[in-house]
C-alpha cells in the first residue's frame, strides 16, 4: 500500500475517534460514536497489516497475541460490575501505559523497522521523541497500578506522605531530562533504560501520597498522560493516526480532571500534591452525635412518602458501595403505581468518578430523561415534599454556602433542605468524603434512616406495598 | 526546498488539541463514566506501533529480544481495545429513554 | 519515498472544519454581528496571495498585465482587513456591562 | 526565512484566528479575541513579506496599494452607522470574493512566482484549486454585489423569478465543471476566462431571485463561500494560514444560514431557491382593518408603564428603521428612576441578521446583562405587568403557536400576550417580514400605538417626566 493511501486512512481512523467522542453529547448518539470508534480502530490496525504485508510466521504470533488480549478484554469487560468502573478504567490505563513503553523499547531497539536511522545512529528527534513517550508510558503504568490497588483496598487508601517527597519528585523529574540529554549525545542504551527505571518509579512515588477518594481525578490525569504518550509515539513513528488520538485523549482527560476539581471547588495543585481524602482524615470529624437528630425506620419513610405528590431522589457515594440502584428503582416504581411524581438529582461529583451515578441508574434501567442535573432541579426542591438522600451527604452539606472555613465551601450544593421533610439513609453520622460533618441530620424536618442503603430500600419497597 | 513534514504533524497535533477541547467540553456530564472507558479504548491506536514492532524481526526468528516488546504490547492493547470498546457499549446500552421502558 | 504534503494539508483542512463548526457554536447568539464581521475580516488573509502576486513581476516593469491583479488584489483586501477588524472593534466596544454604567 | 519557519509563522497565525473566534462566546474575551485576530493578520502579512525578500520598486507600491486600502478601510468603518452593518459585510464580503478571482488570475499568469509550474505547464491539481477557488470567489463577488443593493433599496428588494431559472443554474454550474475539464487538458487561457466570466453570471442569477428580506442569509452564505475561496487558493499556495482560515470561515458562515434558518422555521433551500421575502407579498394580507383595534398615545403609554411594576421590551426590525434604540435607552431609564423592573427579551431572529438587536442596544449604551435571550426570558411575561413591542411583529405572532398552515408554523416565539397588557409601537397594522397577520392586534390587552418607533419613544419619555 503506498505511503500516501496509508496516511489518508490514518486520517480516517483519526477522524472517526473524534466523531466517537462526538457522538457522547447525548445518549442517543452515543452507541453510533462507539461503533465509529470500533470502525476507525479497525481501520487503523487492517492497515498496518496490509502496509506491512509481511504474511509470514510472524503474522500468524501478532494474530495469536491479538486474539489472547482480546479474549481477556471481552471476558474482562462481561463479567466486570458496574460498581468497579473506577478501578476498571485505572486498570485499563496501566495497560495502555506499558504498551507505550514497549513500543518504545522496541524502537529504540530496532529503529530500521520505523525508519528512524539505526542502532547507535538513531535520529535525535526520534530519540526525544520516543524517550518522552516512554517516560510518559511508565509513569502512567506504575501510576495507574497503585491507582488501582488503592481502589480496589488492596492498598490503605490513606494518603502516605513523608517529608521532602515534593523534592524528591522534582529530583527525579530533572533526572530524567538530563538522561535524555546524555542518551541523545552518546546513542547509548543504558541511558535508554535509566529513563524507563526512574520514569516507573516517578510513578508510583507521585501517586503513593495521593488519597484513596481523590483517585478519580488521578485516573482522569493519568488518562491525559496516556494520551500524550501515545502523541509522542505518534510523532516518532509519523503516524497521524496516534498524533490525533493522543491529542484528543490529551485534552480528554485534562478537562475531565478540571471538571471534577472544579467540581469539589478544589485546586488541581491541591489535589496532585496529595495528603487529602484519606479514610483516616474523613473520621476525624468533630462535635458528631451531641445534638439530638430523629431517626426512624422503613416504615416511617414509606408512610411519608406514600403521602406526598412529589418525591425528589439524591442519590450518592453509599449508593454505589452497597449497590442499591436496584431496590431503588423498584421503590420508585411502586411510588409511581401509587401516582406520585419521582426524579433524580445528581450532582455532578455525586459518587466518586464523572457520571457515576448516572452509569449505576442507567444500569437498573432508569430513563436518562427522569434523571436531572444540579442546575436543572435545583429549584424544584422548594416545591417538593420529599428529598429521598440514598447514600449522599458532601452534596446536600449547606455549609458550601455559609462558612467559608469548610473545605467545600464554594461547591454547589443541592438544596434537599428546602423539601417539606428530607430523608438521609445512611449507616451512621459519620461524615462523607470531605470529612465535614452535615448540620441537615440536625434539622427538624430532617428523619434519618439509619441502615445500609440496599436494606433499607429493600424494606421501604415491603412497606410500600 | 520541501516543509518539513514535521511542522505539518505538529499543526495536525496542535488542531487537535482543540478539537479535543471542544469535543469533550460538549459530552454530556451524565456520560463521563463512558468517556472515561471510551478514550482509554482509542487510546490503544498505540497498537499499530507494537503491529510494526512485532513483524519487524528476520521471518526465521520469530521471537527475539527486539520484536518480543512487541507482541508484548500487542497483547496489552488488545486487552484495552477489546474490554474498552465492549465495556463502553455495556455501559451505553443501559441509557434509555422513557417511552421504551413503560 | 515521504507522504505527499497535500495530504497533510487535507489533515490541516479537514481538522479546520471540525474546529470551526464548534467555535463557531461556542458563540454567543448576542455577538453574532461581530462574528460575521470578523469572519469577513479574517478572510482577506488572501492578502498573502496578493503580496506574492503583487511582487512577482521583474524589479524594472513593475506594473504589468500579470502583477497588477496582485496590486488590485492588495488593494480590495486591506479595505477588508482594516474595515473589518475596525468595525468590529467599534461593536465591541459597546458591549457594557451593567456595573460601568451606574 | 526558511521554508520551515515560515510555515510555523503561518500555522501560528492560523490558530490565532481559531481564538479570534472563539473569544466571541462572551462580550468580556471579545475584544481580546479580535485583537488575536488583528496579531494573526500582521503576522501573515509581514511574514510573507519577509519571506519575498525583495525590497525593490516592487515593496513600494504594495505599500502604497496596502495603505490606500487601509485608508478605505478604516474611512468606512468609522463612518458607517450600525444599522447599516448587513450592507456593510455584503459589501465587504464581494472585495474578499474579487480578491480571490484576482490572485487566482495572477497565479494563473504568473505560476513561476507561486512555484506551480509555467504558463501552458501549470500542474494539474493547481489548476483545479485555482478554478475552484477564481469561481467560488466570483460567485461570492457578484452575488454579495447584488445583496448589496438589495439591501442598500438601491434594487428592489422584491424577488425577480423566471420560469426555469433553477435549470439554467444548474446548467451554468455543469458547464463550470465541464470548462475545468477542458482547462485542465488544454491549458489554454480562454477556458479560465470563461469560467470566471461564467461564474460571475451564476453569482448574478443565484441570488437576484431572493427576496430582500432573505438577504441575511444570503451574506451568511456567501460567506461561507468566501470561506470556502480562501481555502481552495490555499491549497494552491500550499498556506496553512489560508486553509485553516478558509475552513473556519467556511463552517461559519454555514452555521449561521443554518441558525437563521432554523430560527425562521425554514428550510436552507426554501430560501436559497427563492421567491419569498419580497415587500411585494408582504403587503398582500388578508383580513385587515376589520376588527377592531385599541390604539392610544404617548401619554396613555407612559401612564401604563409608570403604574407598572415591571415591563419587558421587546425591539424588532421596526427599531432599527427608526433607529429608535437610542430614546428607547432613554425611556427605560427614566422608567427606572421610577423604581420600575425593566428587562429586554431579544428573539433569535429579531431583526433582520443574527445579534442585530444586540448590536444596536449595545451602541445605546444598554448593558448586556440587562438583555436576555428568548429561552431566559419567556417564562417571566407571565409575570411583567407591561410588555412594551418596539417595531416588532412576527417574533410576537402567537399563530406560529397553533396555526400549522401558517408559513411561520413551529418558529418559537416571545410570549407577549401573557402580560397584563401589550403596547404595540409600528406604523400601521400592516404585517412584518412574513406577511402574516397578527392576532395579538386585536386583542383586549393591547394597545397600538401608530407612530414612528423613534418619535413615539421620545413622546413618550416627555409624558414620563
Ligand atoms: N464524582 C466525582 O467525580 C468525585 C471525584 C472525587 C471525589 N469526589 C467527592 O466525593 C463526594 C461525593 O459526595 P456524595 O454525597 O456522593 O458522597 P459522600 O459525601 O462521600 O457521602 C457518602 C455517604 O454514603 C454513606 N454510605 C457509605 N456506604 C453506605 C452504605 N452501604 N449504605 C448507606 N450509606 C452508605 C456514608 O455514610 P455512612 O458511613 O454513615 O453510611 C457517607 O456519608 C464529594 O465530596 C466529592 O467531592 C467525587
Ligand atoms: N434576524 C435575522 O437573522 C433574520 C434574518 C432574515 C429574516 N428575518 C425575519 O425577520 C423577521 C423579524 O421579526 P421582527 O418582529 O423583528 O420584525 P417584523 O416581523 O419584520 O416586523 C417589523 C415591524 O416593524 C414595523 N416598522 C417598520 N418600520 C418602523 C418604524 N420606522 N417605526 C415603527 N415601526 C416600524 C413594521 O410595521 P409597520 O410597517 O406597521 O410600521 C413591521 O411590522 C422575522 O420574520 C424573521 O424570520 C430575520
Amino acid at each position: 500500500m503506498s505511503l500516501n493511501l496509508l496516511a489518508i486512512f490514518y486520517l480516517v481512523s483519526g477522524i472517526l475517534f473524534i466523531l466517537a467522542l462526538r457522538g457522547l453529547s447525548s445518549p442517543d448518539t452515543s452507541r453510533r460514536g462507539n461503533l465509529f470508534g470500533i470502525l476507525g480502530m479497525a481501520i487503523a490496525i487492517t492497515v498496518t497489516f496490509l502496509s506491512i504485508g509481511n504474511f509470514s510466521d510472524g503474522f500468524v504470533y501478532v494474530l495469536i497475541f491479538l486474539l489472547a488480549g482480546g479474549f481477556i478484554g471481552v471476558f474482562i469487560a462481561y463479567k466486570i460490575p458496574m460498581t468497579a468502573m473506577p478501578e476498571l478504567v485505572a486498570g485499563f490505563h496501566s495497560l495502555v501505559g506499558l504498551a507505550a513503553v514497549f513500543v518504545a523499547i522496541s524502537a529504540f531497539l530496532n529503529p530500521q523497522a520505523f525508519n528512524l536511522g539505526f542502532p547507535g545512529n538513531i535520529k535525535i528527534a526520534s530519540l526525544i521523541e520516543m524517550s518522552i513517550g516512554g517516560a510518559i508510558g511508565a509513569i502512567t503504568f506504575s501510576g495507574s497500578i497503585i491507582a488501582f490497588l488503592k481502589l480496589r483496598g488492596i492498598m490503605s487508601g490513606s494518603p502516605i506522605t513523608f517529608k521532602g517527597q515534593h523534592y524528591v519528585n522534582l529530583l527525579l523529574g530533572i533526572t530524567i531530562i538530563v538522561l535524555i540529554f546524555y542518551l541523545c549525545d552518546s546513542q547509548s542504551e543504558k541511558y535508554f533504560w535509566r529513563i524507563i527505571a526512574i520514569s516507573f518509579l516517578l510513578g508510583l512515588l507521585l501517586i503513593i501520597p495521593i488519597g484513596g477518594a481523590d483517585m478519580p481525578v488521578v485516573i482522569s490525569m493519568l488518562n491525559s498522560y496516556s494520551g500524550w504518550a501515545a502523541a509522542g509515539i505518534g510523532f516518532t513513528l509519523e503516524n497521524s493516526a496516534l498524533i490525533i488520538t493522543g491529542a484528543l485523549v490529551g485534552s480528554s482527560g485534562a478537562i475531565l480532571s478540571y471538571i471534577m476539581c472544579k467540581g469539589m471547588n478544589r485546586s488541581f495543585f491541591n489535589v496532585i500534591l496529595g495528603g487529602f481524602g484519606g479514610t483516616d482524615q474523613a473520621s476525624l470529624s468533630n462535635n458528631k452525635d451531641k445534638k439530638p437528630v430523629k431517626s426512624g425506620n422503613a416504615e416511617d419513610a414509606a408512610f411519608l412518602m406514600k403521602n406526598a405528590s412529589s418525591v425528589i431522589i439524591v442519590p450518592g457515594y453509599g449508593m454505589a458501595v452497597a449497590q442499591a440502584q436496584h431496590s431503588l428503582k423498584e421503590m420508585v416504581d411502586s411510588l409511581k403505581k401509587n401516582g406520585i411524581k419521582v426524579s433524580y438529582a445528581i450532582h455532578p461529583v455525586a459518587g466518586r468518578m464523572p457520571g457515576h451515578m448516572n452509569v449505576l441508574l442507567a444500569e437498573a434501567n432508569v430513563p436518562y430523561d427522569e434523571v436531572f442535573e444540579l442546575e436543572e432541579i435545583n429549584n424544584d426542591f422548594a416545591n417538593a415534599d420529599v428529598a429521598f438522600v440514598i447514600g449522599a451527604n458532601d452534596v446536600t452539606n449547606p455549609i458550601a454556602k455559609t462558612d467559608p472555613q469548610s473545605p467545600i465551601y464554594g461547591m454547589p450544593v443541592l438544596d434537599v433542605e428546602k423539601c417539606k421533610s428530607v430523608l438521609f439513609v445512611k449507616r451512621s453520622l459519620s461524615p462523607g468524603y470531605a470529612g465535614v460533618d452535615n448540620e441537615l441530620f440536625y434539622r427538624d424536618n430532617t428523619l434519618m434512616l439509619f441502615a445500609d442503603a440496599k436494606k433499607m430500600t429493600e424494606e421501604i419497597v415491603k412497606n410500600l406495598d | 526546498m520541501e516543509i518539513d513534514p514535521f511542522i505539518f504533524r505538529l499543526s495536525i497535533f496542535i488542531l487537535s488539541i482543540f478539537i479535543g477541547y471542544y469535543v469533550v467540553w460538549s459530552v454530556t456530564p451524565s456520560l463521563h463514566t463512558p468517556l472515561m472507558s471510551v478514550t482509554n479504548a482509542i487510546s490503544s491506536v498505540i497498537i499499530v506501533g507494537a503491529i510494526i514492532a512485532g513483524l519487524s524481526g528476520e521471518i526465521d526468528s520469530v521471537f527475539n529480544s527486539t520484536n518480543i516488546f512487541g507482541f508484548l504490547a500487542i497483547f496489552l492493547a488488545a486487552i484495552n481495545i477489546f474490554g474498552g470498546f465492549l465495556v463502553t457499549q455495556r455501559m451505553l446500552q443501559m441509557y434509555k429513554k422513557k417511552k421504551k421502558n413503560k
